[in-house]
């Protein structure tokens, strides 16, 4: 019993101690543990060391919101798609946020709400084109995948012409695309966070529904679950919150893989505790290669996609040798 | 008690007739469905589950078949399980909108019926074939349906739980609940409210199994001299079989 | 003796040309419109003269292939280029080398070279050009952003293509030409004054242009040394350049903007990481630059944006970051963003510039605009109107 | 039957068609079919027309080397794999290509066969660790997903810390990374050519045995096909193809994905069919697409990939929409 | 004629006895494996295909069965088939390494016994249940087998189909092919030259029908009372279906 609450109690506690990490650790020396725990009890700090905390707060929710978007996307893509192989950019929000940033950059119009919503529009467009198109072919499920896959190369290719034509400009989209939660700030956090949360409330509400896809189609339309309205509208769903936080922080990859399989591997089958599982693993994730995001090539900061797969990898690894005997896989 | 009402039911695909203007009533009870292989019984059941868009009209206890899923368990011959679920994940998975909060217990207990309660932690692809089956009829049940629609339910099992599972599904109608069953074990006929005997996507013949069934219309629906075993139970067999028997 | 013929011819060669083009166009434009047969006269005068500097330049060009060539020069890569004779159809594959090339003197030999050297490069190698590209004696081959064209390049039959080792696809394209015969050099990629010369050297060669090359280095090295001994004893000022604003890239140690703040008596802020990192309001919070060397990216960004930026991070606190308390953010705009981002033949100059940015009082500048550009602050020896002198 | 015989030889008559496209058309307007037609016939042509028909002859093979080998190793893939949406980078040998390249640029050691060098030996020690942790791993068909998906990830996130350190050096390593066929040379191509010609001729021997996967693992094991060898040596074989065009182009996107789709549209699901015919499609495709891609930014060249992707995605959906009715997607 | 040869063969999957010490010869014809679900009939069906890791020997005509793959046909209870595939698909697949060319007749003549021809152009996807294991059963014997491994093959058949399939195999053993053939139809173990009974993984019974089985070991692996429907054919009912049946 101890052990089973253990497995419950760990991913949340282990969130919290890397969020604490991630406020107490920055460039800023001067600002570290001490200082906030003087903040929390009440005592005087200079102003200065007051914003640090503040940004490095920023950063931190945004790292969570990113993690939880991205993991929750990617694992009701992936059941509800039956593929592991599905990440939460499959529909091509990322490639279509780029293209809107990169055409941006290429005007010249570099305002940071600018950029942020042309990354906005550019993926909830291609979002919506890709369910219409998916819909018009019939919705199964390898029409979205074929379709998305489809949309995700089209708009990567048109913006690598634009690229092409940014000449010295190149840089500033090129780290957009590498993803990072540096320059978030509380401004477009908000609109994300706020986006994203609608619609993982939609996921957290379709759940049960997308739980029955385990049965099959067949059996899952028997229960009286709209196999295809539900699998667009999780599409639909995932996609919106995957195309929120890559507006925000850029294409950030391999939390939206890796994470529904880790709280598949850890918490079984049952989708309604894979989600939120896979949410918290991927807010974990997220803050702790945020932190080593910080310090592994400082001063400068690592992209994220960098860190989170570079320290993701092995240990993705490891973990499915360790299962090797188990067979799980 | 549901009863299921088809009228000139027609279904085809690709131009190709697969029903053909079906017509019964099953007011209650057990309605068992057969007929040869690729006869239509499998299409039929879907359609009462509301799975196929048919010409005609279904109604179960008054309504379409897509307004009674909430009161409808289906079970296909062939699901297409998720082989890393566990017994209970399926059981959960079925119960995605549970009536009451007793269908783990209601789950549990069918299982230990068939002495499968170790099954529940198991994931599907450590299961027999008939351990399979046998767990998404107890998932099925959990529901608590008012309609039961199996797919030879007894395919992959043995004697013994074929046997408690018509003993189950005879419970089951007895309790009000009304089970609708494809199967190619005409032998169980017997125990049905009703048979409905397909061919080539006709309805041949529907009614208690005394009056539908006969030996003559048997051996036309398959095409092969088919005989009562024994005339003290209602048991059929096909002649060529028995020869080779007493051979 | 041969240098002096040498210098004597290309003297004859530059005087004449001086006629040609300077004297003839404006004698033509103040008379051609008095009446038609006068400008038809001057047309034909124009023609005969020109075509006898192409003759003077043909045996000028002769005599010097006869006294430098073939010559074998060793690239970047490691690789021995060998040109057979003095080249008259070159092709320069980026900004960089157009650059050298153009400061050579190897203009007239110029047959092909890539889209950016039309848009990017300073004064006055950009009139240069582009005057060139517009009278069709030079071909675009395409961009290095994308790739150029190597069949445009082959359609062009050039005797000599250089480029930038490591710059964009040129190495790929080196050695699809070099398949056919074609020498291509490859200069090093710079990120120092010290491979700029180098460089330099090595085009002035391979063209045909040895002298002209040295002269510029010695006049390079010559600003340099002056440099050096007009900021000798100053303090050293903590200076941070912005490249590019959220991502926020600066440049970082060993680069060629490190380079050029050593020389101009500043400290590079971030010279303990390599390369251009990417760093954060907090970072410069904690490095605290004295100075903010802020590049506008051809009208993109400006002080306010970087102060919004900053705000929008950590709040009033970026009012402590020491530049900024004091109101040293200065904006690079023009073509001396170019000099300051381009590692090439101007590139003193950079370095003059960031001097003046840090010890306005060594060059006796009683108030620095905060907007650096050609027509706001002026560099010792530099033209504004073309360039330098 | 007229209908049926057209269908088997309409991709050979394309890619011939294609080809000699290929060789007549370039921005040097000069040299056409007329000139191709002179040479052949033995006339005398300058020289200059004579380097350009050569020029183009090269590139025309290396792009039908990279669209057979790229779509070859998809299909064979696709197949012992049992899912749609592998590529024939999933063992991440375009990644390791990659860090191999940008190592060297890195290191700044940037002669052409150093980088050809270093994206081969990347590609391939990529592919053996990933075989190896597969295989130690179980080697089921998840456990080569998982493996490869993480050594991409693991790779490229390498591969980003480098890049962003390269700063105006940097898009050697980007163009690089969108592919080309425009700087094949011959010696190139030979050594890339021979590699996958060599690793294409392994999985035709293989191809009776790949074609029992759709059987399901148990059959085809019951049948005597060492089930867990095949897809081990399909993905090594597929790998190395791959790794060799990847070293010689860049890793060209879409092909490798595509042509089987289509291929397997056309003419079923049997492999030792899909196989040839994905093999001339993908040909047929990149042909084409390096046509366009010569062409359609002149004088500059555009990316392979933007090219492939932009003009493959739609046409993808075309035949997508246009078997909605039929339901065999 | 294959002879079957089992020595001590043990079975664990991570600490489950799945199979215990079994062993027994089959010289020749038609064996049929019964026993209660999840007694080890599809293990042992896979061990003697080579398909698991055992302990114990298995020797099919002198030799592991690794080395007999080439000449065995074995269809699974549940196989997984690629949806898409074609009849036709399906059939070369299984005659990867064809031993001469005329798989395709023979797997069209198989087909048409059960008068299914058209299937060889269909995808599964669209074959009813019992369509698909004829189909898989007429692929199986295009290879023209020495061994042939069958999992429940009467499963989802009608009547008819069972019946045809039953005399087929019947033929096939006649002709010199050996058939081993798990089920849970036991009525027809009648025409089984030699049957296996197992319980728990046990091999309780060997030999040929009418030796092996009675009503009293039937009953006891069974776990309930089974009879012989009628003395003039050796059929095998639950007695307390055969109560139902007449009630
Ligand atoms: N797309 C199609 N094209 C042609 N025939 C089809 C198609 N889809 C289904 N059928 C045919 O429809 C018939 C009815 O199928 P159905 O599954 O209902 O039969 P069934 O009575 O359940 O058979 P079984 O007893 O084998 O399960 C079958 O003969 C099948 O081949
Ligand atoms: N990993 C496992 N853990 C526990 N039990 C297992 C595992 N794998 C298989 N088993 C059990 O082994 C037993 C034998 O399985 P098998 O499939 O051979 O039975 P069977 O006789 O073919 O049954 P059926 O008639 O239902 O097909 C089953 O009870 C099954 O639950
Ligand atoms: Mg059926
Ligand atoms: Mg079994």
């Amino acid at each position: 019993m101890r052990a089973g609450q253990l497995r419950w109690l760990a991913p949340p506690i282990l969130l919290a101690l890397a969020s604490l990490a991630s406020v107490s650790i920055g460039p800023y020396s001067r600002v570290g543990l001490p200082q906030l725990v003087d903040l929390m009890v009440g005592h005087d700090i200079p102003s200065t060391y007051f914003y640090i905390i503040v940004y490095r707060l920023t950063r931190t929710a945004a790292a969570i919101v990113l993690g939880v978007s991205l993991a929750s996307a990617g694992a009701s893509l992936q059941y509800t798609l039956r593929n592991p192989l599905v990440d939460p950019y499959l529909a091509g929000v990322a490639s279509g946020a780029l293209l809107g940033v990169t055409l941006m950059i290429y005007l010249g119009r570099v305002g940071f709400l600018e950029l942020y919503a042309a990354a906005m529009a550019g993926g909830l467009l291609t979002l919506a084109l890709v369910t219409v198109v998916s819909s018009l072919a019939g919705g199964g499920a390898s029409t979205f995948l074929i379709t998305g896959v489809a949309a995700s190369y089209l708009l990567s290719g048109l913006t690598m012409f634009l690229m092409i034509d940014l000449g010295p400009r190149l840089p500033g989209a090129l780290y957009w695309m590498f993803g990072s939660v540096a320059f978030v700030t509380a401004n477009i956090l908000e609109k994300s966070a706020a986006v994203a949360a609608a619609s993982l409330a939609g996921l957290l509400l379709l759940a049960r529904k997308v739980n029955t896809f385990m049965l099959g189609d067949e059996v899952a339309r028997s229960l009286g679950v709209n196999v295809s309205l539900v699998r667009a509208l999780s599409f639909l769903l995932a996609s919106s919150a995957t195309s929120a936080v890559v507006a925000m922080s850029g294409p950030v990859g391999f939390i939206g893989l890796v994470s529904p399989w880790l709280a598949r591997r850890m918490y079984g089958s049952n989708f309604t505790t894979v989600l939120p599982a896979a949410a918290t693993i991927g807010a974990t994730l997220t803050v702790l290669s945020d932190i080593a995001a910080r310090l592994v090539i400082y001063p400068s900061e690592a992209p994220l996609t960098a860190v989170t797969s570079v320290f993701g990898a092995p240990l993705l690894v490891y973990i499915l040798l360790k299962s090797r005997s188990e067979g799980s896989w | 008690m549901v009863s299921v009402a088809v009228k000139n039911l027609s279904y085809e695909v690709n131009g190709v007739h697969i029903l053909n203007d079906i017509s019964f009533t099953h007011s209650s009870g057990l309605l068992m469905i057969i007929g040869p292989n690729g006869a239509g019984k499998t299409t039929l059941l879907r359609a009462l589950a509301g799975l196929v868009k048919f010409r005609g009209s279904v109604e179960l206890d008054g309504v379409r078949p897509e307004e009674y899923r909430r009161y409808i368990s289906y079970v296909p011959a062939q699901p297409s399980l998720d082989l890393m679920a566990r017994g209970l994940d399926v059981a959960l998975a079925m119960n995605y909108r549970p009536p009451d909060g007793l269908w783990r217990e209601r789950f549990l207990e069918v299982l230990g019926r068939f002495g499968l309660g170790g099954l529940a932690n198991r994931p599907v692809i450590s299961m027999s074939s008939g351990e399979q089956r046998l767990l998404l009829l107890a998932a099925a049940l959990s529901r608590d349906p008012r309609l039961l629609i199996l797919d030879e339910p007894t395919a992959f099992l043995d004697v013994t739980n074929r046997t408690k599972v018509i003993e189950l599904l005879q419970e089951l109608a007895g309790d009000g609940v009304s089970v609708v069953v494809a199967t190619h074990d005409i032998e169980y006929t017997a125990v049905a409210d009703n048979v409905a005997v397909l061919k080539s996507g006709r309805l041949v013949s529907f009614g208690p199994p005394r009056e539908a069934l006969s030996e003559e219309l048997l051996s036309d629906v398959y095409g092969i001299s088919i005989r009562r075993v024994d005339r003290n139970t209602p048991s059929y067999m096909p002649e060529l079989l028995l020869k080779r028997f007493s051979k | 003796q041969v240098q002096v013929i040498n210098r004597k011819l290309s003297d004859i060669s530059s005087s004449v040309s001086n006629i040609n083009s300077t004297v003839m166009s404006e004698v033509s434009s103040r008379l051609a419109n008095e009446s038609e047969y006068l400008g038809e006269l001057l047309s034909q005068l124009n023609t005969s003269v020109s075509s006898q500097v192409a003759k003077i330049r043909g045996e000028v060009s002769g005599l010097e292939a006869s006294i430098g060539f073939p010559v074998a020069i060793v690239d970047a890569l490691n690789q021995t280029v060998y040109v057979p004779s003095m080249p008259h159809r070159v092709v320069t594959l980026d900004p960089a080398s157009t650059e050298i090339a153009l400061a050579v003197g190897a203009a007239g030999q110029l047959v092909g070279v890539d889209n950016d050297s039309l848009v990017y490069l300073p004064p006055p190698f950009n009139y240069t050009i582009n005057k060139l590209y517009q009278n069709g004696s030079v071909a675009s081959i395409g961009s290095t952003w994308s790739s150029p064209s190597v069949e445009a390049i082959l359609a062009l039959r050039p005797d000599l293509v250089i480029g930038t080792a490591g710059w964009g696809y040129n190495n790929y394209i080196a050695s699809v030409l070099s398949q056919y015969g074609i020498p291509v050099l490859l200069l090093p990629s710079s990120s120092s004054l010290s491979d700029v010369y180098k460089s330099i050297i090595m085009v002035g060669e391979a063209t045909g242009h040895v002298k002209d090359a040295v002269s510029i280095v010695e006049n390079d090295s010559a600003i340099v040394d002056s440099l050096e001994s007009r900021l000798h004893g100053l303090p050293e000022v903590r200076v941070a350049i912005i490249l590019w604003v959220n991502p926020t890239y600066v440049a970082g140690g060993g680069t060629f903007q490190d380079n050029l703040i050593t020389l101009g008596g500043g400290v590079n802020a971030f010279a303990n990481s390599s390369g251009w990192p990417v760093v954060t309001a907090e970072e410069l919070l904690e490095v605290n630059p004295q100075v903010i060397i802020l590049m506008s990216n051809g009208g993109l960004f400006n002080e306010s944006y970087l102060i919004q930026w900053l705000n929008s991070s950590i709040g009033p606190a970026y009012k402590n970051i020491s530049a900024i308390a004091s109101g040293r953010v200065y904006l690079v705009e023009g073509w001396y963003e170019s000099v300051l981002s381009e590692p090439s033949v101007l590139a003193p100059y950079g370095a003059l510039l960031i001097a003046e940015i840090l010890h306005p009082q060594a060059f006796n500048i009683s108030s620095l605009p905060s907007v650096i550009s050609p027509s706001t602050l002026g560099v010792p020896g530099v033209n504004l109107e073309g360039g330098p002198a």
